[in-house]
């Protein structure tokens, strides 16, 4: 153990040394971002990472942020790979807690998330409580409503329901031809089942969609035959896939092959992303998904040249990533953080109030909204895949 | 759902089943020649598919040139295997390779995580046209033509163990060890040429999963390697045919509990009836007849 | 003591024992030989049941054990050793004759935790007298796998002695033995007569059969040739065609 | 210091899913079962904490017997078969009772949220040390006691006359047999025994991670719990704590500070060990001078 500890040690000086931020004048402020880097959501953990560099990066070279004393702080930012596990998710936040950072941004996988709100402490300054006291500000897991498991958990994701409520609404008014709904769920993981079960499922009636049902397979099932004869048989004006990229693109390629076709397709939000079109770029032709982010403004544009330049794409993932170390930025100044050795709880507590006080929150493509359950409204629009790309369909923001 | 449907997902199933047991009879030949078991070997096997990709994507070689490079990726990389997973581990510790080959299985899953990001690759279909129609059933073309390569790779490997040296090299090992080597027969050398022969096979399994799912995800390799354990046990171990039933079967039977029941409660019977089956026939389908003592 | 009625066992269609009857008195060294193939090694594993019979009955003691389970045999009284000698080469000289403590001798000696969960005190004595006795104490906290060949025989009657057996089932006891073992082998199953045991005895040495045991029965193709005193058996003209490959 | 606590804690229910394999792989058989047995320790556990109101330690031994209870059943139809086929058949068992979890729902309404068990979805807030105010040190001395206690039990089984004949079983079943082993009794013991510490370990999971969902309980971790006493090598419990701290404390935290390279070494460092010590960390020679260190003479040579 004791070794385990000096090598850490001996690393976090080494990576201190490296980034050369802690100059004489100034204080480093530690953030810590934690998300997969193994295993198949590798790419989410790549991307934050990078939008979290590249921010830093930017708030850095434009004079750091401005401490409680006036010293100024420059942002120091470190990624932890927990492989999507709720084991390591806890143990690297343990970790982190345990040093010097002031907050942790992550987790990329909701099974991380959840278990881990789970660790910290319910109510906050609550005493016979004796959960982990530590900021935590999401910006991938996007499953609803985890942050008001903990005091202590903050989001910055987007809201499905007010998403596909407001998608639903356009489709309706844009296709009034557009009668009935079915749907292709991927059953054995949490977000994709509540983003049918609880949000689509919900959504399409209020319209006047009239749901006909849906068909079901697993995370990691490779044979979807007999579902698209199911979707087949409903014959659906639109289809909703409530899957992420692998098996939204098995389906697809099994809907040509079948020579299925609906009017209309729906994706999940996290489908928004490259993995769909690198997997099944000519299937996935039109489908529609709403999404909190698209290099659409100036700042996005700018932002997403600077995640490249850390070997890293901006999506509505990573793009949550990049203005989640923005508003901490905001935070600390606001609540003068001190960010010395001997604050460090003070400081997080100081987060946590700065950040449990926001009622609004600039972001790329411009303000959200925050909830009294730590959950962001964030603005949004919709795209569609167009010749290979993603490309923005409608923009409520502009419109 | 109605006959018609049910016949139908059985015919899915059967269809789709080839490549499962393209990936038990991997599994069995390595048991059969080693009594050991390459858990690495579905893993492999995609790994190979993987490195197919590299000639079209990065090399600009056209589409079809990705199988070719699959397999022979694949038995390089069972070669590989056959190194640091049994090469210099002694004979009698058994659960010393059953552990190395799992560690190769989280390795070999992991470099591919890092070269794609864990990202899904498109892989192109063998053949790309309408589906063929039988009546009221439908057959997917493309895994027809799968399943006939399939058959293909399973007579060439069977002309292989039972029609030249090699292979007599391989079944004397296989049954006598100690007499093939007094015969003159490098044990070393036999054992790894089973790998590549494997791994060449893992190759064109590994191309077609690929080429029938249409795209290649880390996420594949746990189910083929559990779906290839059962169909190497359901199969009897060691036995070529009976993993090739197996396969069909464990194919069919997955997409009739799934047509019956649902996909949730899916595996829970193809495990309940792999464990029954297990427990009432534990030689497996086609057991080799046990001798006297 | 053991009485064999109608034995026949089929594996496939081959009839490796095929209607076998014989009885063992007590007290007697009984000699089962035969050719290879004839079915010896195979009624063995009947008598001891790695295998159950096609037909017939085994009777020991008068109680018919042909259904009872393997391990219940030995704490009826039924021990034996193995041709290719089969002992827990991982574990202990000690350790191997510890496990076979479950006789019901040693059942009325001390109450099942003591036996299962106890530890080594309580068996000290009983095995230090049959390592005394197959002059094997030196080696006691060597591995069984480490012994020499010879030691190994010895430790398995050992432990087949350890069960205190009522019949003794030595299959093969001499095979890869050289002359001077032999002499001792000779000597120990002559002093466990004396000592009250029961021996069915499966051997091809001929020698030691012919000098050691009271009776002897001989098989060929699964079937009894011949039984008697080693005087009457080497008489009979069946037993040496059957060895002699001579048709009569 | 926290995080050692946290580590620790990890580490501890590692070392019970190791300890109830290695029991199983005494007797020679290699079970996939032990994941199974570990979700039922949780599931049940966290079910008597939060839905029951009950204190943890009973629920725990509930858990513990509970998942001893259904490994002995197991034990029965899976004696029938032996090595890969029982790899296989045990893993078919593991299996079918994570899905079984994946199609549990179990909810009861306390306050104005419902809670338990609701199939995909996992079971959140299992936060009954938090609840009792039990600080990190607390969790893990409660974790480590329940350790000692367990691989002290099984430190003496195994210098009993039963330990010998697990290993007596493991070894050669026929001449087992003739020595007057009843084989069904004994497995089904070692599995019954093996289940029940895997139960423990689940219990003390389920309360660490606070909420457990099916995918925790797959084949991965089925594996894990089979890799520790191979690891570690099957001479004594110490080398399956070993092995556990060898993977958790080093391969997968101490190793964290390479970042990317981590995962990739993961695996080639167990291909490794394998290569080095194929009879595990702690084999014949090791165990040797470990007991020479404790001044004892050397028992096996």
């Amino acid at each position: 153990m004791r070794r385990t500890g000096l090598l850490l040690s001996s690393a976090l000086v080494a990576v201190i040394g490296l980034c050369g931020t802690a100059a004489a004048q100034e204080r480093a402020v530690i953030i810590k971002g934690f998300g997969a880097k193994s295993g198949v959501v590798r790419s989410f953990g790549i991307n934050s990472e990078a939008a979290m560099r590249a921010a830093a990066d930017a708030i850095n070279s434009q004079g750091g942020v401005k401490l409680g004393d006036g010293t100024i702080g420059k942002i120091d930012v470190e990624f932890l790979d927990d492989r999507c596990t709720a084991e390591e998710g806890i143990s690297v936040v343990r970790r982190i807690a345990a040093g010097p950072a002031l907050v942790a941004i992550g987790p990329g996988c909701s099974n991380v998330a959840e278990p881990l709100f789970g660790v910290l402490q319910r109510k906050a300054g609550d005493a016979s409580d004796s959960g982990l006291q530590f900021p935590i500000f999401t910006d991938v897991a996007i499953k609803g409503g985890l942050a008001k498991i903990s005091e202590w958990a903050f989001r910055n994701v987007p809201s499905e329901i007010d998403m596909y409520n407001a998608l639903f609404t356009w489709l309706k008014t844009k296709n009034p031809e557009l009668k009935t709904i079915f749907a292709g769920v991927e059953e054995n993981f949490a977000h994709s089942r509540a983003s049918w079960y609880a949000v689509m499922k919900e959504a399409a009636p209020k319209v006047g969609l009239e749901v006909k049902g849906e068909a079901k397979w697993l995370l990691e099932d490779t044979n979807f035959a007999q579902q698209v004869r199911e979707i087949k048989a409903a014959s659906p004006d639109i289809l909703a896939i409530a899957a992420h990229p692998f098996t939204t693109c098995g389906v697809l390629k099994e809907m040509r092959r079948q020579g299925v076709k609906v009017k209309l397709l729906v994706g999940l939000t996290s489908s928004s992303s490259m993995e769909t079109l690198q997997g099944c770029a000519r299937e996935a032709e039109g489908i529609v998904i709403p999404t909190s982010f698209a290099p659409v403004t100036k700042e996005a544009e700018a932002a997403a040249a600077q995640a490249a330049k850390f070997n890293g794409s901006l999506d509505l993932h990573s793009a949550a990533a990049y203005e989640n170390i923005f508003i901490l930025k905001k935070v600390i100044e606001e609540q003068g953080v001190l960010a010395k050795p001997d604050t460090v709880q003070a400081d997080r507590e100081k987060i946590r109030k700065g950040l449990a006080a926001l009622k609004e929150t600039d972001g790329l493509l411009g303000k959200s909204k925050r909830t009294e359950d730590r959950e962001a409204v964030k603005p949004y629009m919709y795209v569609h895949a167009k010749d290979g790309k993603w490309a923005v369909l409608f923009n409520p923001l502009t419109n | 759902m109605g006959f018609v449907d049910y016949v139908q997902a059985i015919i899915d199933g059967l269809l789709f089943g080839t490549t499962y047991s393209l990936i038990g009879i991997g599994f069995t030949l390595v048991f059969g020649v080693m009594h050991k078991i390459n858990m690495s070997y579905a893993a492999a096997s995609l790994a190979g598919a993987y490195c197919g990709l590299i000639g079209p994507q990065m090399l600009g070689l056209p589409p079809w040139s990705v199988f070719p490079l699959s397999i022979v990726a694949a038995g390089v990389i069972g070669y590989v295997i056959y190194l640091t997973c049994f090469r210099f581990i002694p004979l009698a510790s058994p659960l010393a390779t059953l552990m190395s080959t799992v560690g190769m299985l989280l390795l070999v899953d992991e470099i591919v995580v890092h070269a794609t990001a864990g990202m899904p690759q498109n892989y192109p279909a063998i053949y790309d046209g309408d589906p063929i129609e039988l009546g009221p059933f439908i057959l997917r073309a493309d895994l027809v033509g799968v399943f006939l390569i399939c058959v293909v790779a399973m007579a060439v490997l069977l002309a292989l163990l039972y029609r030249t040296r090699l292979g007599m090299a391989t079944r004397a090992v296989a049954q006598q060890p100690v007499a093939a080597q007094l015969c003159g027969m490098r044990l070393q050398a036999v054992n790894g040429l089973t790998f590549v022969v494997a791994g060449l096979l893992g190759g064109v399994a590994g191309a077609m999963i690929g080429a029938s799912v249409g795209m290649l995800s880390p996420l594949i390799a746990g189910t083929i390697t559990v779906k290839g354990l059962i169909v190497t046990v359901i199969g009897g171990l060691g036995s070529i045919p009976g993993a090739i039933v197996a396969g069909l079967l464990v194919g069919a039977a997955e997409n009739l509990f799934q047509a019956v029941r649902n996909v949730t409660e899916r595996d829970i019977y193809v495990m309940l009836l792999l464990f029954a089956f297990l427990v009432l026939r534990p030689g497996g389908l086609f057991a080799a007849a046990r001798g006297r003592d | 003591m053991l009485e064999v009625r109608g034995l026949v066992k089929h594996f496939g269609g081959v009839r490796a024992v095929d209607g076998i009857d014989f009885a063992i008195r007590p007290g007697e060294v009984f000699g089962l030989i035969g050719p290879n193939g004839s079915g010896k090694s195979t009624t063995v594993n009947l008598v001891c049941g790695l295998y159950a019979p096609t037909q017939g009955q085994i009777l020991f003691q008068g109680q018919d054990i042909a259904r009872v389970a393997t391990h219940k045999r030995l704490s009826l009284g039924l021990a034996r050793t193995f041709q290719n000698i089969r002992l827990f080469t991982n574990l202990t000289v000690w350790e191997n004759l510890w496990m076979a403590e479950n006789a019901p001798a040693h059942r009325a000696e001390a109450g099942f935790l003591k036996r299962w969960v106890g530890g080594r005190g309580n068996a000290r004595e009983r095995i230090s007298q049959a390592l005394e006795f197959s002059g094997l104490a030196h080696r006691a906290d060597d591995l069984a796998g480490s012994l020499a060949f010879g030691e190994q025989r010895r430790l398995e009657l050992a432990r087949a002695l350890a069960a205190r057996p009522r019949l003794l089932l030595l299959d093969e006891p001499a095979a890869g033995m050289n002359a001077e073992e032999i002499a001792q082998l000779d000597e120990r199953i002559r002093m466990l007569q004396q000592q009250g045991y029961t021996i069915l005895l499966i051997e091809h040495h001929m020698e030691l059969v012919m000098a050691v045991t009271d009776r002897i029965c001989v098989l060929n193709f699964g079937r009894k040739i011949a039984e008697g005193t080693p005087a009457q058996v080497q008489a009979d003209p069946a037993v040496r065609d059957a060895y002699l490959g001579t048709g009569a | 210091m926290d995080f050692y606590y946290s580590l620790a804690q990890i580490i501890g229910f590692h070392a019970l899913l190791g300890l109830s394999a290695y029991v199983v792989l005494l007797t020679g058989q290699v079970s996939l079962a032990q994941a199974g047995f570990f979700a039922i320790g949780a599931y049940v556990a966290a079910m008597f904490t939060v839905l029951a109101g009950w204190h943890l330690v009973p629920a725990m031994l509930a858990a513990g017997l509970a998942a001893a209870a259904m490994a002995c059943i197991v034990g029965f139809p899976a004696l029938r078969v032996r090595g890969l086929m029982l790899v296989i058949a045990t893993l078919a068992f593991g299996e079918a009772v994570r899905l079984f979890f994946f199609n549990f729902d179990y909810q009861v309404a306390k306050g104005e949220v419902k809670v338990g068990p609701l199939g995909g979805e996992g079971f959140r807030q299992i936060r009954w040390f938090p609840e009792h105010g039990w600080t990190g040190l607390d969790v893990m001395l409660f974790v480590w006691t329940v350790v000692a206690l367990v691989a002290g039990a099984l430190w003496w089984l195994d210098r009993s006359r039963f330990g010998a004949v697990l290993r007596a079983v493991g070894e050669d079943e026929l001449a087992a047999q003739s020595v007057g082993l009843n084989l069904t009794a004994v497995k089904v013991t070692a599995m019954t025994i093996g289940g029940f510490i895997a139960g423990l370990g689940g219990a003390i999971y389920a309360h660490y991670t606070t909420h457990i969902e099916h995918s925790n309980f797959g084949v991965l971790l089925a594996t894990f719990a089979i890799a520790y006493p191979i690891l570690g090598g099957l001479r004594n419990v110490l080398g399956t704590i070993v092995a556990v701290i060898f993977v958790q404390g080093f391969l997968v935290e101490g190793l964290r500070f390479l970042g990317d390279w981590r995962n990739l070494l993961f695996g080639a460092l167990i291909v490794l060990a394998m290569n080095l010590r194929p009879n595990g960390l702690i084999d014949a020679a090791t165990a040797r001078r470990l007991a020479r260190l404790f001044g004892r003479e050397a028992r096996r040579a």
